[in-house]
C-alpha cells in the first residue's frame, strides 16, 4: 500500500510541473490561437536562467526570481514582435513550424551562452522534505503544488479584474470585437507570450532545482502536450486536473507495468504518448475543452 | 406546371438542431423533376440547413430525407454527391490552392475511375481519361465563359468570378440536382443578371451546343435556389418555399407568395 | 520590405551555388612533400546528451597535438619520440549525434587524408561501423558501449571497458565484500536509451546468477529525467535488491541518487542499497557535484582517476597540459583524460605505422595492421585502468576493470578485477 | 501561362505535359545524364552526401503528399522511416530474404502503421493530428527497442546490403545509381499522383474538407490514401537508408529529423514536387556548410559557438522563409523562370 502512496505522491509531482508547463501553453493558445511547441524550451531557458543568477551570480532566491522573470518578460516580448507577429492570418501550420524553429533557435542560443554541460544546484532551492508515517513527500511537490497555486491565482486575478486580463479573455471569445472596442490585439498577443514565458520559466527553476538543466530538458515540453490535450486546449483548470492525472497515472503504469514488459518496460517515457493517442480518438475536445461546431 | 412529375427529392419531416438551438422544425417539402424551387426567408430561417441536411453534411435528428425514393439522410456528403446531388456555398467554398481548370477536374472525382496506382503510372489509361475528363470541363468552362482564368489559381480571383467558378465546379459533378446557395449573393445587377441567366441555361440545356456534356447538352431538370434576393427568386423560380424561424410557413407559386400574408409579416418583421 | 526578401534570396542562392565548390575543394589538397601533415581526430558531438563530453575531449586532442608538434616526445614518461618531419593537425566536425551527418562527415575527414578517426558515441560508432570496417580505419572511442563492435572484430577500439564488463567487474566487487548467507539480490537500474539497454543482455544476466546472484528484474529511468525516478527506486525498495546496476549519463545519475538517498536508500542508510554505475557516471564529476552526503557509496567501474589525484603520472600530464596551454580556462571535466587517452592511441598508431612504412605511402590500412593492431601495453600514465594492448580480434584495449567507491566525499579506489567478456551475439 | 513566347498547344495532351517543349526534353535529359554521371567525377564524400540527399528526398516526397498535397501534418515522419527501415532491416538481417523482396514489404509495412495512426485524422485535424503523429513517432520508438529479440533493441541490427545476381551494392556509386534511381521513380509517381485525380482529391481535402467531402470526395479514405502513400515513401526511404549503412539502430531517425523534414517543405515549397527537392537539396546542403564552418569558428570563438550554429542556422532558416517567402524556393524558381521565359518583355 506504502509503494502505491508512494506513486502517487511522486506521480503529483511530476503531474504539477507537466501542468505548469500546460498551462503556458493553454495561456497562449487560448488568446492568440498559436499553438507553441516551444513552451518546453522555455522551461529549458528557465533551469539556465536559474543556475546563472543562484549559481554564476550568487544571488539569493527572491532576486533570483525577479530577474528570471525580468528576462522572461523580455525574451516573451522579442519572440512575439519577431517570429509570431508577421504571421497573423497564416495557416495553422505556418505558426506551428515557426515555434518548432523558434525552439531549435532557442535550443542553439542556450548552447552557445551555456554549453553544453549539465548544470545542476542542488542544495540551493530551500528543501522541505514532508514525512507522514512511511509516506515521504518530496519537496518539489510542496513547491510545485504551492508555485502552482500561486500562479494560478494570480492568473485568474489577472484575467478577472485587469483591463489587459480581462482584453485576453474576450479576444480568445471574439477578435473583431475585441478591436472594435479599442483595444490593440497585438498587445494583448504580446502579453499572452509574456505570461507563457514566465510560466514556464518559473517551472525551468523548479524542475533545475530538482533535476539540473541540460538542452534534453526542453523535451518535457513534447510530454505535457499530452496534458494539454487531455485537459481540453482552452482550459487552464483542465491543464491542472490533467497535469496530475497523468501524473500519478504515467506513476503507477510504470510501477506496475514495467516489471511484467520485456527489456525492461520503459512505459514512463511513452505513457503521455499513449494517453494522447487515446484521447485524441475518442475525447479529441478532452476532459474540459469546448466543442467548436463546424459550419459552410 | 411540373406537379405531375416525378418527385425527386422529398423531405418529410424534417427536424434539425444543435444543442438547445432549433434550427429546422418539422419542415416537409417535395422537389420534382422539372422545375427550379427557390427556398427563401430571413437570416438564419434554416435555408443553408436544409442544404446541408439534404447533402449529409449536417445530420438531422428527426425526419427522412428520400432522393428517388431512396433514403439518404444522415448518408456521407461523399456518397450523396455520388448519387448526383452538387451544391454551390454560400460563403464560396473552393480549393483555393487549385486553378480554375483544376477546380472543375476536381469535382470530376466521383465520375473517374483511375486509383492512386494508374495515377502515379500515368501514362496510358490515366492519361486517357484525363483528357476525355478535360474535355468536359473545357466545356463547362466555355459554357460560363471563363476561359481567361481557366489557369488561374482560384485563391487570387475577384468574388464575382469565384461565384462563376463554384458554379462550374456544381456543374463538373455532373449532377440530377443542382443546389445553389445564394449564387447571388453580395453581386451587382449585371453579375446577378448573368448568374440568373447560367442558371436558366443550365435549366433548360443546351442541346449540341455542348456535345461531350451531358449536364449542359440535356439541362439538369431539378434545381434547388436559396436566395435573398426576392426579384430574381420571382423571376426563375417555379414554385417557392418560405422558412422562417426553422419552420415552413409558405409554399407556392412566386404569385401565391406574393400574396400570402404570413410571409409578408416574416419579411417585414412584424410582431404577431 | 522588397528589398530585404530580394537580398535574402540573392543570397540564398549564391549560398547554395557557391557550396558544392567549397565543399568540393578542400578534399583535392594534398600534403606538400618535404614536410609532412597528419590528421588526427574525427566526429565530434557537441550537441546532444553527450555535448560536455564531447567538448572536453575535444580540448584534450588538441592540446595533446600541440605537445607532440612542440616536443616531439610522445608522454613525459615515455622515451620514445615523434618523427620530426611530420606534424600533427586535430580534424574534427560537429556530427550534432545525428547518425547521417556523421556519415557524410566521415566520407569528408577521410577525404582529407585522414588515417585515423574517432567516433563520438555509441550511435554514430554504430552507423560508421561498417564503413570504417571497409576502409579498414582504425577509429578509438571513448564511448562505445557495444559488444557488436568486437564479433566479429571491427575496427573501433574502446579505450574502456565495454559497459557490461564493467557492471560484471562491480558485481565481482559487490560478490567479494557480501557478508549475509542469503544469495544477493540484483536488478537493473538503467537509462531508457540504447546504450542504456545495451546492458540487458541474456549474457549478462546468465553471469550474474552464475555467480550466485538472485536476478530480480529491470527498471528504466529517462536519459535526462525531468521528475525524480521515484518510481523505479521505490521498486527496488520494494523488491528487496542489494545491488543496482545501473548504466547512465550524469545528467541522469545525479537525480536519481539523489532521490534515492532522500528515500533513504543507500550504503549507510536505513535501506541498504549499492548503485554500481557503468563509466559515463563518471565520479570525478559526480563526486564534487553531489558532495559527500549525496554521494556516499556509489560506486563506480571503468571510470578515470579524479584530476586532482596529481600522483598518478597521466592526471598530472593532464593538468601540465592545461596550464601550458589554457591556464585560464582548465577543463575540469573527466572526459579531457578520455580524450587525452584517445588521442594518445590515435598518434601512438600513426608513430608505429610510420616506423614500417614511409608517411607519404601510409593508408588507414598500414595504420590499422602496422599500428592500431601493434599497440601493446601502452603505457597512459595510469589514465585507463591498465595499459592497452590491442591485435585484430582483441579491439577492447583494456583487460582489467578499475572499481571506485565514493567514500565520505573521495574516490576511493577498490581495486581492478579482469574482464568477463560478456557481449551479445 | 509559362510557356515560351510562341509556342502553342494543340491538344488537352500537350497541355497537361510537363514538359512542353523539345527545349525542356533536352534540358531534362541533360540533367539526367548530368547525375548518373555524378560517380564518374565526384569523389566519395559529395557521392555519400548525394546518396543522403536522394534518400531524404524520397522521405521528404512523401511526407510532401501527405502534408504539402493532403494538409495532414505530420510529424511524426522519422517514426513511419524507422517502421520501413526495421522491416526491411529484420527480413534481410533475420529471414535472410532478399532485399528486393525486403524493400517492398518495407513500404507496405510503414503504409499499414501510417494507416494505423492515420484513424485518427478523420475527426482532428492541425494542432491535433501533429500531437497524434508526435505520439506515433515515440511509440513506435519504444515498441522497437521493446522487441529486443526481433530488432536488437538499443544494440541494433546488422543488416547486409542489397545485392543483384551476385553484384553487391557496396561502392558508393553503385548505391548512389540505386538511390537515385528509386528516387527518380519516386519523383516520377509523385508528380504524377498529384496531377491527377488522387492528387486533386488531397488538394481539395487541404484546401477545404468539407467542400470536398461534399463534392464526392471520400474524406476518411482519402486521408488514409495520403498517409498510406506518404508512409509507404517514408518506409522506402528508411529502407534504403538502414540498407546504406549496413546497420539498423533507432538513433537513424531521431524525432527532430521530422521536424527538418517538414523545414525542408517550408524552405522549398509546400505542394509542390519541385519544392520538396529543393527543400531537400537545400537544407542538407545548409547541414554541410554548418559542418564546416563549425571548427573554424570554434577555432575564433569557442567550441559551443559550432555546436550551437547548426540548430540556430537551420531554425533561423525556417523562420525567414515563413516571414518572407511561405510558398518556398519552388515558388522562386518558378517565377525566375517566368522571369527568364519572357525576357525581354518582364513586366
Amino acid at each position: 500500500m506504502s509503494f502505491f502512496l508512494q506513486l502517487v505522491v511522486s506521480g503529483f509531482a511530476l503531474g504539477m510541473v507537466y501542468a505548469l508547463i500546460a498551462i503556458g501553453f493553454v495561456i497562449i493558445l487560448k488568446c492568440s490561437k498559436a499553438f507553441n511547441i516551444a513552451q518546453g524550451h522555455f522551461v529549458m531557458i528557465g533551469g539556465y536562467l536559474g543556475f546563472t543568477f543562484l549559481v554564476t551570480f550568487h544571488l539569493p532566491v527572491w532576486a533570483s526570481l525577479i530577474l528570471a522573470v525580468a528576462a522572461a518578460i523580455i525574451l516573451g516580448l522579442l519572440i512575439e514582435r519577431f517570429t509570431l507577429r508577421p504571421l497573423v492570418g497564416q495557416p495553422v501550420l505556418a505558426v506551428i513550424m515557426m515555434t518548432i524553429a523558434l525552439a531549435t533557435v532557442l535550443e542553439g542560443l542556450a548552447t552557445l551562452v551555456w554549453g553544453g554541460e549539465y548544470k545542476t544546484y542542488h542544495g540551493v532551492l530551500p528543501t522541505i522534505t514532508l514525512k507522514i508515517g512511511e509516506l515521504s513527500i518530496p519537496p518539489e511537490t510542496l513547491i510545485g503544488v504551492m508555485v502552482s497555486i500561486a500562479v494560478v491565482t494570480i492568473l485568474m486575478l489577472f484575467f478577472r479584474y485587469t483591463r489587459s486580463g480581462l482584453a485576453m479573455m474576450a479576444t480568445a471569445e471574439d477578435e473583431q470585437v475585441v478591436q472594435s472596442a479599442g483595444i490593440k490585439v497585438t498587445t494583448v498577443y504580446a502579453l499572452s507570450w509574456v505570461i507563457a514565458c514566465v510560466v514556464g520559466v518559473i517551472g525551468g527553476i523548479i524542475l533545475g532545482g530538482v533535476s539540473g538543466v541540460m538542452i534534453p530538458l526542453a523535451n518535457v515540453g513534447l510530454k505535457a502536450f499530452a496534458v494539454v490535450l487531455l485537459g481540453g486546449v482552452n482550459s487552464i483548470g483542465g491543464a491542472i486536473v490533467a497535469g496530475i492525472m497523468v501524473g500519478v497515472l504515467e506513476n503507477i503504469a510504470a510501477g506496475y507495468l514495467d516489471p511484467l514488459l520485456p527489456s525492461g518496460g520503459g512505459l514512463a517515457s511513452v505513457f503521455p504518448f499513449i494517453v494522447m493517442i487515446i484521447v485524441l480518438i475518442f475525447r479529441p475536445h478532452g476532459l474540459f475543452g469546448l466543442v467548436e461546431i463546424e459550419r459552410i | 406546371m411540373a406537379t405531375d412529375q416525378q418527385v425527386r427529392l422529398r423531405i418529410e419531416n424534417l427536424s434539425l438542431s444543435f444543442g438547445g438551438v432549433r434550427a429546422l422544425i418539422d419542415v416537409s417539402l417535395d422537389i420534382r423533376d422539372g422545375e427550379i424551387l427557390a427556398i427563401i426567408g430571413p437570416n438564419g430561417a434554416g435555408k443553408t440547413c436544409i442544404l446541408n441536411c439534404i447533402n449529409g453534411f449536417y445530420k438531422p435528428q428527426q425526419g427522412k430525407i428520400a432522393y428517388n425514393g431512396q433514403k439518404i439522410t444522415r448518408m456521407r456528403p461523399d456518397k450523396v454527391a455520388k448519387l448526383g446531388i452538387a451544391r454551390t456555398f454560400q460563403n464560396i467554398e473552393l480549393y483555393t490552392g487549385l486553378t480554375t481548370q483544376d477546380n472543375l477536374m476536381a469535382a470530376r472525382h466521383v465520375l473517374m475511375k483511375q486509383n492512386f496506382i494508374t495515377s502515379a503510372l500515368y501514362f496510358g489509361w490515366a492519361h486517357k481519361e484525363e483528357i476525355e475528363h478535360r474535355r468536359t470541363v473545357e466545356e463547362i468552362i466555355d459554357f460560363l465563359e471563363i476561359e481567361s482564368i481557366r489557369k488561374k489559381v482560384v485563391g487570387v480571383l475577384p468574388y464575382g468570378l469565384r461565384k462563376r467558378v463554384e458554379l462550374g465546379r456544381a456543374l463538373a459533378l455532373e449532377p440530377k440536382v443542382l443546389l445553389l446557395d445564394e449564387p447571388m449573393a453580395g453581386m451587382n445587377l449585371e453579375e446577378k443578371e448573368d448568374i440568373a441567366r447560367f442558371i436558366i441555361d443550365v435549366f433548360e440545356g443546351q442541346g449540341d451546343t455542348y456535345p461531350n456534356t451531358p449536364v449542359l447538352r440535356d439541362g439538369i431538370k431539378t434545381i434547388i435556389l436559396v436566395e435573398h434576393d426576392m426579384g430574381v427568386v420571382m423571376d426563375i423560380a417555379d414554385r417557392i418555399i418560405v422558412l422562417d424561424f426553422g419552420r415552413k410557413i409558405a409554399e407556392g407559386t412566386p404569385a401565391e407568395i406574393k400574396a400570402n400574408p404570413e410571409v409578408i409579416k416574416a419579411y417585414l418583421g412584424q410582431e404577431t | 520590405m522588397t528589398k530585404i526578401k530580394w537580398l535574402f534570396i540573392a543570397s540564398m542562392i549564391i549560398m547554395l551555388l557557391a557550396m558544392p565548390l567549397f565543399a568540393a575543394c578542400p578534399g583535392e589538397e594534398t600534403t606538400p612533400p618535404p614536410e609532412y601533415t597528419l590528421y588526427v581526430g574525427g566526429g565530434m558531438s557537441l550537441t546532444g546528451a553527450y555535448a560536455e563530453d564531447s567538448a572536453a575531449v575535444l580540448a584534450a586532442i588538441e592540446d595533446y597535438v600541440q605537445y607532440v608538434n612542440e616536443t616531439k616526445m610522445m608522454a613525459p614518461w615515455r622515451s620514445e619520440t615523434f618523427p620530426d618531419n611530420v606534424t600533427l593537425e586535430v580534424l574534427w566536425r560537429d556530427d550534432e549525434l545525428n547518425v547521417e551527418k556523421a556519415l557524410t562527415i566521415y566520407e569528408e575527414l577521410k577525404a582529407k587524408g585522414m588515417l585515423v578517426y574517432r567516433t563520438s558515441g555509441s550511435s554514430t560508432a554504430l552507423a560508421l561501423m561498417d564503413r570504417l570496417n571497409e576502409d579498414r580505419m582504425g577509429s578509438p572511442s571513448a564511448l562505445v558501449s557495444g559488444p557488436y563492435l568486437l564479433s566479429p572484430p571491427k575496427t573501433c577500439l574502446t579505450i574502456y571497458p565495454i559497459y557490461t564488463d564493467d557492471l560484471a567487474a562491480i558485481a565481482d566487487w559487490f560478490l567479494e565484500n557480501w557478508t549475509e548467507d542469503r544469495a544477493p539480490r540484483v536488478a537493473y537500474l538503467t537509462a531508457d536509451y540504447p546504450p542504456g539497454k545495451s546492458i540487458l543482455i541474456p549474457e549478462m544476466d546468465a553471469y550474474l546468477e552464475s555467480i550466485g546472484y538472485e536476478l530480480v528484474g529491470t527498471q528504466l529511468v529517462p536519459l535526462v529525467p525531468t521528475s525524480p525516478p521515484t518510481t523505479q527506486l521505490l521498486w527496488l525498495k520494494e523488491n528487496k535488491v542489494d545491488l543496482a546496476l545501473c548504466w547512465m549519463i550524469n545528467p541522469g545519475s545525479q537525480p536519481t541518487i539523489k532521490e534515492a538517498v532522500r528515500l533513504g536508500m543507500g550504503t549507510n542508510l536505513d535501506y541498504k542499497i549499492t548503485f554500481g554505475l557503468a563509466a559515463p557516471s563518471h565520479l570525478p564529476v559526480f563526486v564534487p557535484a553531489m558532495g559527500a552526503e549525496l554521494s556516499e557509496g556509489v560506486v563506480v567501474a571503468g571510470s578515470y582517476p579524479p584530476l586532482d589525484d596529481l600522483a598518478t603520472p597521466g592526471v598530472a600530464f593532464c593538468n601540465d597540459l592545461q596550464e601550458m596551454y589554457h591556464p585560464n580556462d582548465m577543463v575540469t571535466h573527466v572526459m579531457y583524460e578520455a580524450g587525452l587517452v584517445e588521442a594518445m592511441v590515435q598518434v601512438e598508431a600513426l608513430r608505429l605505422a610510420m616506423l614500417e612504412m614511409p608517411v607519404e605511402d601510409l593508408t588507414p590500412v598500414d595504420v590499422l595492421d602496422f599500428g592500431f593492431f601493434k599497440i601493446t601495453d601502452l603505457d597512459t600514465g595510469g589514465l585507463s585502468s591498465t595499459p592497452l594492448s590491442y591485435s585484430s580480434g582483441n579491439v577492447e584495449g583494456v583487460d582489467e576493470v578499475r572499481v571506485d567507491q565514493a567514500l565520505n566525499g573521495k574516490i576511493v579506489k577498490q581495486g581492478t578485477w579482469p574482464l568477463r567478456h560478456l557481449y551479445a551475439q | 501561362m509559362g510557356l515560351p513566347s510562341g509556342t502553342f498547344n494543340q491538344s488537352y495532351g500537350q497541355d497537361m505535359a510537363i514538359f512542353r517543349t523539345r527545349t525542356h526534353w533536352v534540358m531534362l535529359l541533360a540533367f539526367l545524364i548530368f547525375l548518373f554521371a555524378c560517380p564518374l567525377f565526384f569523389s566519395d564524400r559529395i557521392l555519400t552526401i548525394l546518396t543522403i540527399i536522394g534518400i531524404t528526398i524520397i522521405s521528404v516526397h512523401g511526407l510532401n503528399i501527405l502534408t504539402g498535397y493532403c494538409g495532414q501534418i505530420s510529424l511524426g515522419h522519422a517514426g513511419f522511416m524507422a517502421v520501413g527501415a526495421y522491416t526491411s532491416a529484420v527480413l534481410t538481417a533475420k529471414l535472410d530474404w532478399s532485399f528486393w523482396a525486403a524493400l517492398p514489404c518495407a513500404a507496405l509495412a510503414a503504409g499499414m502503421v501510417g494507416l494505423l495512426f492515420g484513424l485518427p485524422s478523420l475527426r482532428i485535424k492541425g494542432f491535433y493530428l501533429i500531437m497524434a503523429t508526435i505520439a506515433a513517432h515515440f511509440i513506435i520508438m519504444w515498441v522497437i527497442l521493446q522487441l529486443y529479440s526481433v530488432t536488437g533493441g538499443g544494440n541494433g541490427l546488422a543488416v547486409p546490403r542489397p545485392e543483384i545476381g551476385g553484384f553487391v551494392f557496396k561502392s558508393k556509386g553503385s548505391y548512389f545509381y540505386l538511390v537515385l534511381i528509386i528516387a527518380c521513380l519516386g519523383t516520377f509517381f509523385a508528380k504524377n499522383l498529384v496531377r491527377t485525380r488522387a492528387g486533386r482529391a488531397f488538394i481539395a481535402i487541404r484546401d477545404n474538407d468539407l467542400a470536398a467531402e461534399v463534392m464526392g470526395v471520400n474524406l476518411l479514405s482519402y486521408k488514409l490514401l495520403a498517409f498510406f502513400i506518404g508512409c509507404v515513401y517514408a518506409g522506402v526511404a528508411g529502407s534504403l537508408l538502414v540498407h546504406y549503412f549496413a546497420f539498423a539502430t533507432v538513433d537513424q531517425f531521431p524525432f527532430m529529423n521530422s521536424v527538418w523534414y517538414l523545414g525542408m517543405l517550408i524552405v522549398g515549397g509546400m505542394g509542390s514536387t519541385a519544392g520538396a527537392i529543393f527543400g531537400a537539396v537545400s537544407l542538407k546542403l545548409l547541414d554541410e556548410l554548418v559542418t564546416i564552418v563549425g571548427p573554424i569558428l570554434s577555432a575564433a570563438v569557442a567550441p559551443q559557438a559550432a555546436a550551437s550554429l547548426g540548430l540556430i542556422m537551420r531554425g533561423l532558416v525556417i523562420i525567414i522563409f515563413l516571414i518572407f517567402e511561405p510558398r518556398g524556393l519552388a515558388h522562386r524558381w518558378q517565377m525566375v523562370k517566368a522571369y527568364y521565359r519572357l525576357w525581354p518583355f518582364s513586366h
